[in-house]
């Protein structure tokens, strides 16, 4: 798959072990609630909003729907839902992680996706659900000049390529 | 109605072009007519001409709110092919190209009808089997079709990326000698000029506003220019069909859908026919003006806008540069849109309608155009005797509900949920 | 390019959504068994000229279906909300007693 | 330098430091940086550089600017090759070969030039009026040589070789225009707190600025506002830049040339457009100076007095020493006066009785002749002008010359803001149309507005750029307004009354449309705009009419004897000025042109013989080269593997979905027409949707993991649409149930194993699992894990042998397909493509995609039976409409050719024995292979029910290949009707 390193620009493609939990409609307080404290941690309020935590990333993508992404050689957590309340479903086997850096990566995205890198809702930290040459991937802000793209496996080879400028 | 001929333009030419004449009166509004057609469109007009024509009534109005050639018969992309593969849609399409072939000299009035021939790229076996079925289809209903294999498709085409980095190869094409383009406008003035010759009065800028009724007929239209008394009233308003519908009290199974189409600047010859991307939504021919006129896709939601976005403009950008590489230099002159007429089988509704007095045609999607004069032809034919024309049987606004629909694509109504 | 404003994830241009056409229609109970009911549900639409409230699915974003009303003669977007929100409403209306 | 003969030695804008060098039409010829094409080739006294579309009248230059209609060239060649590009806009580069085009054999000599001898035979839509016989298909003749005759220049035919981007961008504040109301708005918003993108096409900022001396307070303002925006980070100077369209949700179409000078940075995108979005928008577009209609107005040396001052001034270049300024304004007077401080002799015509007195006076002291209401009538010249008539109180009298300047006025550049429907307004004070009504988000400034001098400009462009600042919510004290007052006058223009001259006189140059084409369509009734436009072709060149709109209607309302404003304008569409389709396409082309989606094993097929196949957007093993030869032979060896031993399948690409919930199962119950309800836990049932309309949608497996949880598979066609559907149902219809659906098509790898030997294989590759048929019996599911990967296993089978599916954690895909193979060595496992697959459930009565083709019913496909006494599901009660239920709808049998030698093929019509082929028959073949087991073709089709007897004898006909071959009905399954195979 195409990585590439060069001096303004660096793309490294990662496995990206996720889980996807959800909760349901009318019971969401108690969905959160009982998460947060299995997790140990308070969850994002709002979608794009992304909370880290022993190396855990906590993503909203949908108004009942987090994302739990963890960082290379974390576990996945112990965590069981409450069918009451919400369930869950493995997603790591299924994305991979783009990681991207340089000086120049926000003109470079801006050829990609259709993110403000300079928006509040873009800042380092936060998640964009969007699209890539019609494909959905959830964009990451990860820092002032580094973010990533978490794709689809089957796209991602397609999508790296077109990112290195194949 | 002077003739028109080389004759009379080498003598006009001689009396410095004064001795022409208007190509129709600018009528105003009489009291009443015994038909009133409602849009001055291709199907309008046509159906004014056939109904003086072929059945003798010429105390007619066709009323257009705009200018007469507005619509979408002035903003399509004029492709005419008769490659239907339904029982219904066959003959019919097929009896309209037939007219096309004989419309200039019917009408005195040079449409320039151009059967350059029309090809469908096909891009695997199985897309080519079904493209065989479709030809299969059109063979034995009498019409011209062929299947051609790569390399015949290079021979005729060799300007289409053969090269390895296409991402859709090209396997084959599906071929109808006989299709081709015509002028759009000049259709519309050539059946207003014919129409107005038997006394049809073409009214413009004369909005239809409201149905003047007795009891549950319809006897006259409101209009920008007052009230119209009429016999019969036919509907001819395409995208605008829902409108007018409602102000008569028509249920109808329609959307209008924004459909773009878009034009280069002119060049020297360089397509020689019309060619359709089988593997997405990119369709060309060349004007005789020299300019590249093309088409692609559906916007995608309910418009009356007469314009696109910019999204579509890319798509239909990206799949001409996969079909034809060699126009990337090429430059877009001008793009625009047309307000779509979309039933929920893509078919058209032709037929009396449940109010008495009223006549509908509309529904033609993006494939009316090539419907035109065999349209307008059943469509007289359905308002001078109140049943519709043989042809038009199957284009009743009954079949959604007893599912007798005619979905040549097989997507089913509201594709978007497919 | 129409902007939607996803009530989650802020305004998108509308290629990230998925069109699904007017919203206006209800839809009959699963277990309806009039066909005349579901005849105008699938075919029957009044296609206005002016505002159309029609669902949209913020596809690849939060996959919500959305309502959105939009005038269909100059494209302006008035409101956009969850077809969930807006569908609770109406029953809890239905619900409330007479 | 020698050859730049009509170069002033000092002054203008160019680089005298960096000559540049170009060929035209072979000559080799140089310019300075700075230059455009038009002012290098002046500068060498190059006058003729076109020919006209219709007539083929030798043209010059015009304008200085994108509107220009008469200097069109080709640039490049071969894969490079550009035609139809205005001289007057490419900035001169290094290297630049230019074309002239249109002509033949040579630009000075042109055959086609007889056309003007012909005119008066080619009036405005002759040929609508013959070429209709003698024969139907007469046009086709006619056509072939008016295609040859007509368009412009000749496009490449081989692939382009530059590379172009299409981007994203955002601001606050969009200001398009970089004259002074634009710079003035774009310093204002900037200074307000706003994030400010400046858009300019040309590669120099100042607009009209331009156009004035370099050494004159205006180059000193201009240079000062540069500088001060230049401070600002929050502002982006976009020059070399057009803002080609406006669009929804303001959003800006941009396209932005790449400076030919410097290759930095990404210097080998040749051109990118950019998407910008923006929160407000201020057009600050100018405007643009009208022609004057007199005969033979279109030759060259005729040039508008704006451009003709941009040349002197920004170029350094003198176009002409004996120069007549005709106007109906004071603004060309400036050119007069410039002119004449540059040494040239000048006559100014105005057509106003009593120009104003101060302009007369600043005449008088520089020695320019001023004759009062007086106008040219006609022009002698060939390739450049010689001398003009001119008619006023003196009389009527021929003037020699070298140079004609002509102002009809000025046209505000109202395109933009007219593309999103809001039609321009008249105003008479200024005799030019202007924006209708703004929306909120978007305001004009300066010329486009009617406000004709610098001073009115800069003051314009500050409130404009304050009030779209503000509009973001960016109020920031705003600084003092920067002041620059050329002491020009903007009185009211004349109102030019069309000659009726001798010879043509023309309103639209570059189609040429004379002022007899506009009279002959209004005398035949084409007078509206839109008719007047369509009829003569006016307006519809590459410059879409932008100096000849205006003459025309004015031409027109006078015929009509109606106002300007009765008459009206026609459309303004998008692009502004032509965009290449190269350039909307981005990157979006070659293999790139739809992203391509790989299964985990697809390294796997690519290194092992793989033929692969585009299946939508996927790629897909389509055979396997060391199967045979070719597909044909292929597919059947491989089919043989199946149905003797076992064969390994790639079916990563189907559908997945998981639907968890305490309703999951009802809702199923209702998604499916068949029931889901009472399916165990740890069982499959094969499944089938249909639309609301009651057509079959999609078919696939689902399988019980648990009481709440279920996996679902679709077609890999329909996967998104069944997501997005299943999705509305939940937040539309039944929001009330308790049920999350989620794609995991891309989590698992999916291989089906399948043949006699398949159970064998799996305890040899899965020695610790159980799958005897009593853990794992037809239908059932076997969850375990495989090298810490989910593992499933589902006993299915569409080949109808003994066949299982397995799913593993995608990461492990490529593992397990290897060690699959590797585990059926012994057993002769291969893995085998799409087209094995098809035609081994087309062996077996499985229907696909050519049975469901949307238009069939579960009924035609044989399935009727799977929904029993159920309703209450999708589509159930549409599908119980007459027309399907009708008995003479045709039905899925199987076929069997009974003719040796000779093959069933798909698309094949089918009709009776006895019947004449014609028409619609009774239906058709939709699938068919070779059948090893049987020897022969066997084929699925749809047939009319009615006649669908089994036993009896059809004809299927097909013309395509001149077939007709002998069939008899059978059963669609054509092995194992028992499905002992199933278990074998
Ligand atoms: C971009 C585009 C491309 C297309 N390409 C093709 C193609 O390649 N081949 C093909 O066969 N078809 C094509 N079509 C479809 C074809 O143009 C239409 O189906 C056909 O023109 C519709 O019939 P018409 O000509 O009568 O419609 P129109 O020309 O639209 O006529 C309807 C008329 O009714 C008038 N009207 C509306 N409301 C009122 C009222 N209240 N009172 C009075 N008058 C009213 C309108 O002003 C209009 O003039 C295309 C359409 C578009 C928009
Ligand atoms: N002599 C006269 O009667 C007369 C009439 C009109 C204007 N003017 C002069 O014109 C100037 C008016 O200032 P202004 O700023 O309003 O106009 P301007 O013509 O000075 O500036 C407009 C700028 O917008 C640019 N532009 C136009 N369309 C564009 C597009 N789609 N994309 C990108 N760039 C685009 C042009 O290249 C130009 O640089 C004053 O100097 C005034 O004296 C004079
Ligand atoms: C077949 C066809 C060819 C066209 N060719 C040109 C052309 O060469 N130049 C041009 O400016 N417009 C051309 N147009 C577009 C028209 O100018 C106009 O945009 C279209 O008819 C829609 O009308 P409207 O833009 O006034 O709404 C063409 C339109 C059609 C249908
Ligand atoms: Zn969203």
């Amino acid at each position: 798959m195409a990585s590439l390193t060069s001096r303004d620009f660096s793309l490294s493609v990662a496995d990206c072990p996720l889980v996807q939990i959800e909760g349901w409609d009318g019971t969401l307080r108690q969905f959160e609630k009982s998460v947060s404290a299995s997790l140990g941690k308070k969850l994002p309020a709002s979608v794009g909003e992304t909370v880290h935590h022993k190396g855990l990333l906590i993503i909203r993508v949908a108004p009942r729907r987090l994302w739990l992404a963890l960082d290379e050689g974390t576990e996945v957590p112990a965590l069981v839902v409450d069918p009451d309340l919400g369930c869950s479903v493995p997603l790591g086997e299924g994305r991979a992680r783009l990681k991207m850096a340089g000086p120049d990566i926000a003109r470079l995205l801006s050829g990609r996706i259709a993110v403000d890198w300079h928006a509040p809702t873009a800042a380092p930290g936060r998640a964009v659900l969007t699209s890539f040459h019609h494909v959905p991937v959830l964009f990451l802000r990860t820092g002032e000049t580094a973010c990533e793209l978490i794709v689809p496996r089957s796209f991602a080879r397609s999508l790296s390529d077109w990112i290195a400028g194949g | 109605m002077a003739r028109y001929s080389a004759f009379s333009v080498f003598r006009n030419a001689l009396s410095g072009q004064k001795n022409w004449q208007r190509a129709w009166r600018a009528a105003e509004p009489k009291p009443s007519y015994d038909v009133i057609v409602i849009g001055g469109g291709g199907h309008g007009l046509a159906t004014a001409f056939y109904l003086a024509e072929n059945h003798g009534i010429r105390n007619v109005a066709v009323l257009e709110k705009g200018y007469v050639g507005g619509g979408n018969v002035g903003r399509n992309t004029t492709v005419i092919r008769s490659n239907y593969l339904l029982d219904g849609n066959t003959q019919f399409y097929e009896f309209s190209m037939k007219l096309w072939e004989g419309m200039s000299r019917a009408l005195n009035f040079n449409v320039m009808f151009s059967q350059r021939g029309q090809l469908v790229t096909a891009h695997s076996a199985d897309q080519l089997d079904g493209f065989s079925h479709r030809a299969n289809i059109m063979r034995l209903n009498g019409i011209d079709a062929d299947i051609l294999d790569r390399e015949e498709v290079r021979r005729l085409v060799p300007y289409l990326d053969f090269s390895d980095t296409a991402r859709f190869p090209i396997h084959g094409a599906i071929f109808q000698g006989r299709a081709g383009t015509a002028r759009h406008d000049a259709v519309a003035w050539g059946y207003a000029r014919a129409a107005d010759n038997h006394g049809v009065d073409i009214i413009q800028n004369c909005g239809v506003t409201g149905f003047v009724r007795d009891g549950d007929r319809i006897v006259g239209v409101e209009t920008t220019k007052g009230r119209i008394g009429a016999g019969k009233v036919g509907l001819a308003v395409a995208g605008h069909t829902s409108v007018l519908g409602a102000k008569a009290g028509l249920e109808l199974p329609i959307e209008s859908h924004v459909l773009q189409a878009f034009v280069t600047e002119p060049l020297k010859p360089l397509v020689d026919h019309v060619v359709a991307y089988g593997a997405d939504h990119f369709y060309v021919s060349q004007s005789d003006k020299g300019g590249l006129v093309f088409g692609g896709n559906l916007d995608g939601y309910n418009s009356y806008a007469q314009r696109g976005n910019l999204g579509v403009v890319r798509e239909v950008a990206e799949a001409a540069i996969a079909l034809m590489p060699c126009i990337s230099r090429v430059r877009l002159l001008r793009h625009w849109g047309g307000v779509m007429d979309m039933t929920p089988d893509a078919s058209p509704i032709i037929c009396p309608t449940p109010i008495d007095g009223l006549y509908l045609n509309g529904g033609w999607c993006y494939g009316g155009f090539k419907a035109t004069p065999a349209s307008g032809w059943c469509f007289a034919h359905t308002i001078a005797n109140g049943k519709p024309h043989p042809l038009v049987a199957a284009y009743g606004l009954d079949r959604f509900r007893t599912g007798h629909t005619l979905d040549e694509a097989g997507v089913g109504p509201s594709a978007w949920l497919q | 390019m129409l902007r939607i404003e996803c009530p989650c994830c802020g305004p998108r241009d509308h290629d990230e959504f998925r069109y699904g056409g007017d919203a206006s229609v209800t839809r009959p109970a699963h277990d309806d068994p009039d066909p005349e009911a579901w005849y105008r549900y699938v075919y029957i639409r009044t296609n206005p000229a002016g505002p159309h409230r029609e669902y949209w699915q913020h596809v690849t974003g939060c996959r919500q279906w959305l309502v959105v009303e939009r005038d269909t003669r100059n494209h302006v977007i008035a409101s956009v909300d969850f077809a969930r929100k807006l569908r609770a409403r109406k029953s809890t209306l239905r619900k409330s007693p007479a | 330098m020698s050859s730049n003969r009509k170069r002033l030695s000092v002054g203008g804008r160019i680089v005298r430091e960096q000559p540049v060098e170009f060929t035209f039409d072979g000559r080799k010829l140089a310019g300075y940086r700075g230059d455009t094409l038009a002012s290098a080739l002046l500068a060498n006294g190059v006058t003729l550089v076109g020919r006209s579309f219709k007539y083929h009248r030798p043209r010059g230059i015009f304008s200085a600017g994108p509107e220009e209609p008469n200097a069109l060239v080709t640039l490049g060649s071969a894969g490079r090759r550009e035609p139809n590009l205005p001289a007057t806009t490419p900035e001169l580069a290094d290297g630049m070969v230019v074309e002239t085009q249109n002509r033949w054999p040579s630009l000075a000599f042109d055959v086609q030039s007889v056309n003007g001898l012909l005119a008066p035979f080619l009036s405005a839509g002759f040929y609508y009026k013959t070429f209709m016989g003698p024969t139907r298909r007469a046009w086709m003749f006619y056509e072939h040589f008016i295609r040859k005759a007509a368009g412009l220049g000749r496009a490449g035919t081989s692939p382009d070789p530059d590379h172009y981007e299409v981007r994203h961008a955002f601001a606050d504040v969009a200001v398009v225009g970089g004259g002074p109301a634009g710079l003035s708005a774009a310093r204002a918003a900037a200074a307000a707190g706003a994030r400010v993108a400046l858009i300019e096409q040309d590669f120099l900022l100042g607009g009209q600025l331009l156009a004035e001396p370099s050494d004159s307070a205006a180059a000193a303002w201009l240079k000062q506002a540069e500088a001060e925006l230049e401070r600002f980070e929050t502002v982006a100077l976009m020059k070399r830049t057009t803002a080609f369209g406006s669009y929804d949700g303001n959003v800006l179409g941009l396209v932005e040339q790449r400076d030919p000078t410097d290759p930095q940075p990404n210097g080998e995108t040749r051109q990118t457009v950019t998407m910008l979005h923006a929160r407000s928008i201020v057009f600050a577009t100018g405007a643009i100076e009208r022609p004057m209609v007199f005969s033979n107005n279109d030759r060259p040396g005729v040039m508008l007095a704006s451009a003709a001052r941009t040349y002197l001034n920004r170029f350094a270049v003198l176009p002409g020493k004996k120069i007549i300024v005709a106007t109906t304004n004071d603004g060309a007077w400036r050119t007069a006066f410039d002119y004449a401080a540059a040494g040239a002799e000048v006559t100014v015509a105005d057509l106003r009785a009593v120009p104003p007195a101060a302009l007369a006076a600043e005449a008088a002291r520089l020695g320019v002749v001023v004759r009062a209401a007086t106008r040219i009538v006609d022009l002698c010249g060939g390739h450049a002008a010689r001398q003009v008539m001119l008619n006023g109180p003196e009389g009527q009298s021929w003037t020699a010359c070298d140079l004609v300047c002509v102002s009809g006025g000025w046209s505000p550049t109202v395109h933009l803001t007219s593309h999103l429907g809001v039609k321009p307004v008249y105003r008479d004070d200024i005799g030019g149309f202007v924006p209708g009504a703004f929306p909120a988000d978007r305001f004009g400034a300066g010329a486009m507005l009617g406000a004709y001098t610098t001073a009115a400009a800069v003051e314009d462009g500050h409130r404009a750029g304050i009030e779209a600042a503000s509009f973001c919510g960016k109020s920031a004290p705003a600084p003092t307004p920067s002041k620059l007052d050329l002491g020009e006058t903007a009185a009211a223009p004349h109102h030019e009354v069309l000659p009726a001259g001798r010879g043509k006189a023309f309103v639209d140059f570059q189609m040429d449309v004379t002022t007899k084409d506009i009279e002959l369509a209004h005398r035949e009734g084409y007078e509206s705009v839109e008719h007047l436009k369509r009829y003569t072709t006016l307006g519809m060149g590459t410059d879409q009419g932008k100096t000849s709109n205006f003459p025309a209607i004015a031409a027109m309302a006078a015929l009509r004897n109606a106002t300007i404003p009765e008459t009206g304008t026609t459309t303004f569409r998008p692009p502004y000025t032509p965009v290449a389709i190269g350039a909307l396409a981005g990157r979006a082309v070659g293999h790139h042109f739809k992203p391509i989606r790989r299964t985990p094993m697809h390294d796997w097929h690519m290194a092992n013989g793989a033929e692969m196949l585009e299946v939508g957007v996927w790629m897909r093993p389509y055979f396997y080269r060391q199967s045979g030869r070719d597909v044909n032979e292929a597919h059947v060896a491989e089919m043989r593997t199946v149905r003797q031993a076992a064969g390994l399948m790639d079916i990563s690409t189907l559908g997945k979905i998981d639907v968890q919930g305490a309703d999951a199962a009802i809702f199923l119950d209702r998604v499916y027409a068949n029931g889901f309800a009472k399916l165990a836990v740890g069982r499959a049932r094969y499944g089938v949707m249909l639309r609301d309309d009651g057509i079959v949608f999609d078919d696939g497996t689902t399988t019980r993991l648990a009481e709440n949880r279920f996996f679902m598979t679709t077609s890999t066609a329909k996967a998104a649409d069944v997501l997005s559907r299943l999705e509305f149902l939940l937040d539309t219809a039944w929001p009330d149930l308790r049920v999350a659906v989620t794609s995991v098509s891309d989590e698992w790898a999916a291989m089906s194993v399948a043949g006699p030997a398949s159970r064998a294989i799996l305890s040899a590759a899965f020695p610790d699992l159980d799958v005897s048929d009593e853990a794992l019996p037809h239908m059932g599911l076997l969850e375990s894990e495989w090298e810490g990967r989910g593992l499933r296993i589902l006993r299915l089978s569409y080949s109808g042998e003994r066949a299982y599916e397995v799913y593993v954690g995608a990461s492990a895909g490529e593992q397990l397909w290897s060690r699959l193979l590797e585990a059926g060595r012994p057993f002769d496992l291969k893995p085998y493509g799409v087209e094995a697959l098809g035609a081994l459930r087309v062996e077996k009565g499985h229907v696909a995609g050519p049975e469901i083709d949307g238009r069939t019913t579960l009924d035609d496909l044989g399935l009727g039976r799977m929904v029993g006494k159920r309703s209450g599901f999708v589509g159930d009660v549409l599908r119980g409409r007459p027309a399907l239920q009708a008995p003479n709808r045709q039905r899925l049998v199987g076929l069997e050719c009974i003719e040796d030698g000779k093959r069933l093929r798909g698309g094949a019509i089918l009709f009776l024995p006895d019947e004449k082929p014609y028409g619609h028959g009774r239906g058709r073949v939709t699938s068919v292979t070779f059948s090893p087991e049987r020897g022969h073709y066997v084929g699925l089709a749809l047939l009319a029910g009615d006649v669908a007897s089994e036993g009896s004898e059809v004809v299927a006909v097909h013309p395509m290949k001149a077939e007709t071959v002998r069939a008899r009905i059978v059963s669609p399954v054509f092995i194992d009707p028992q499905g002992e195979r199933l278990h074998g």
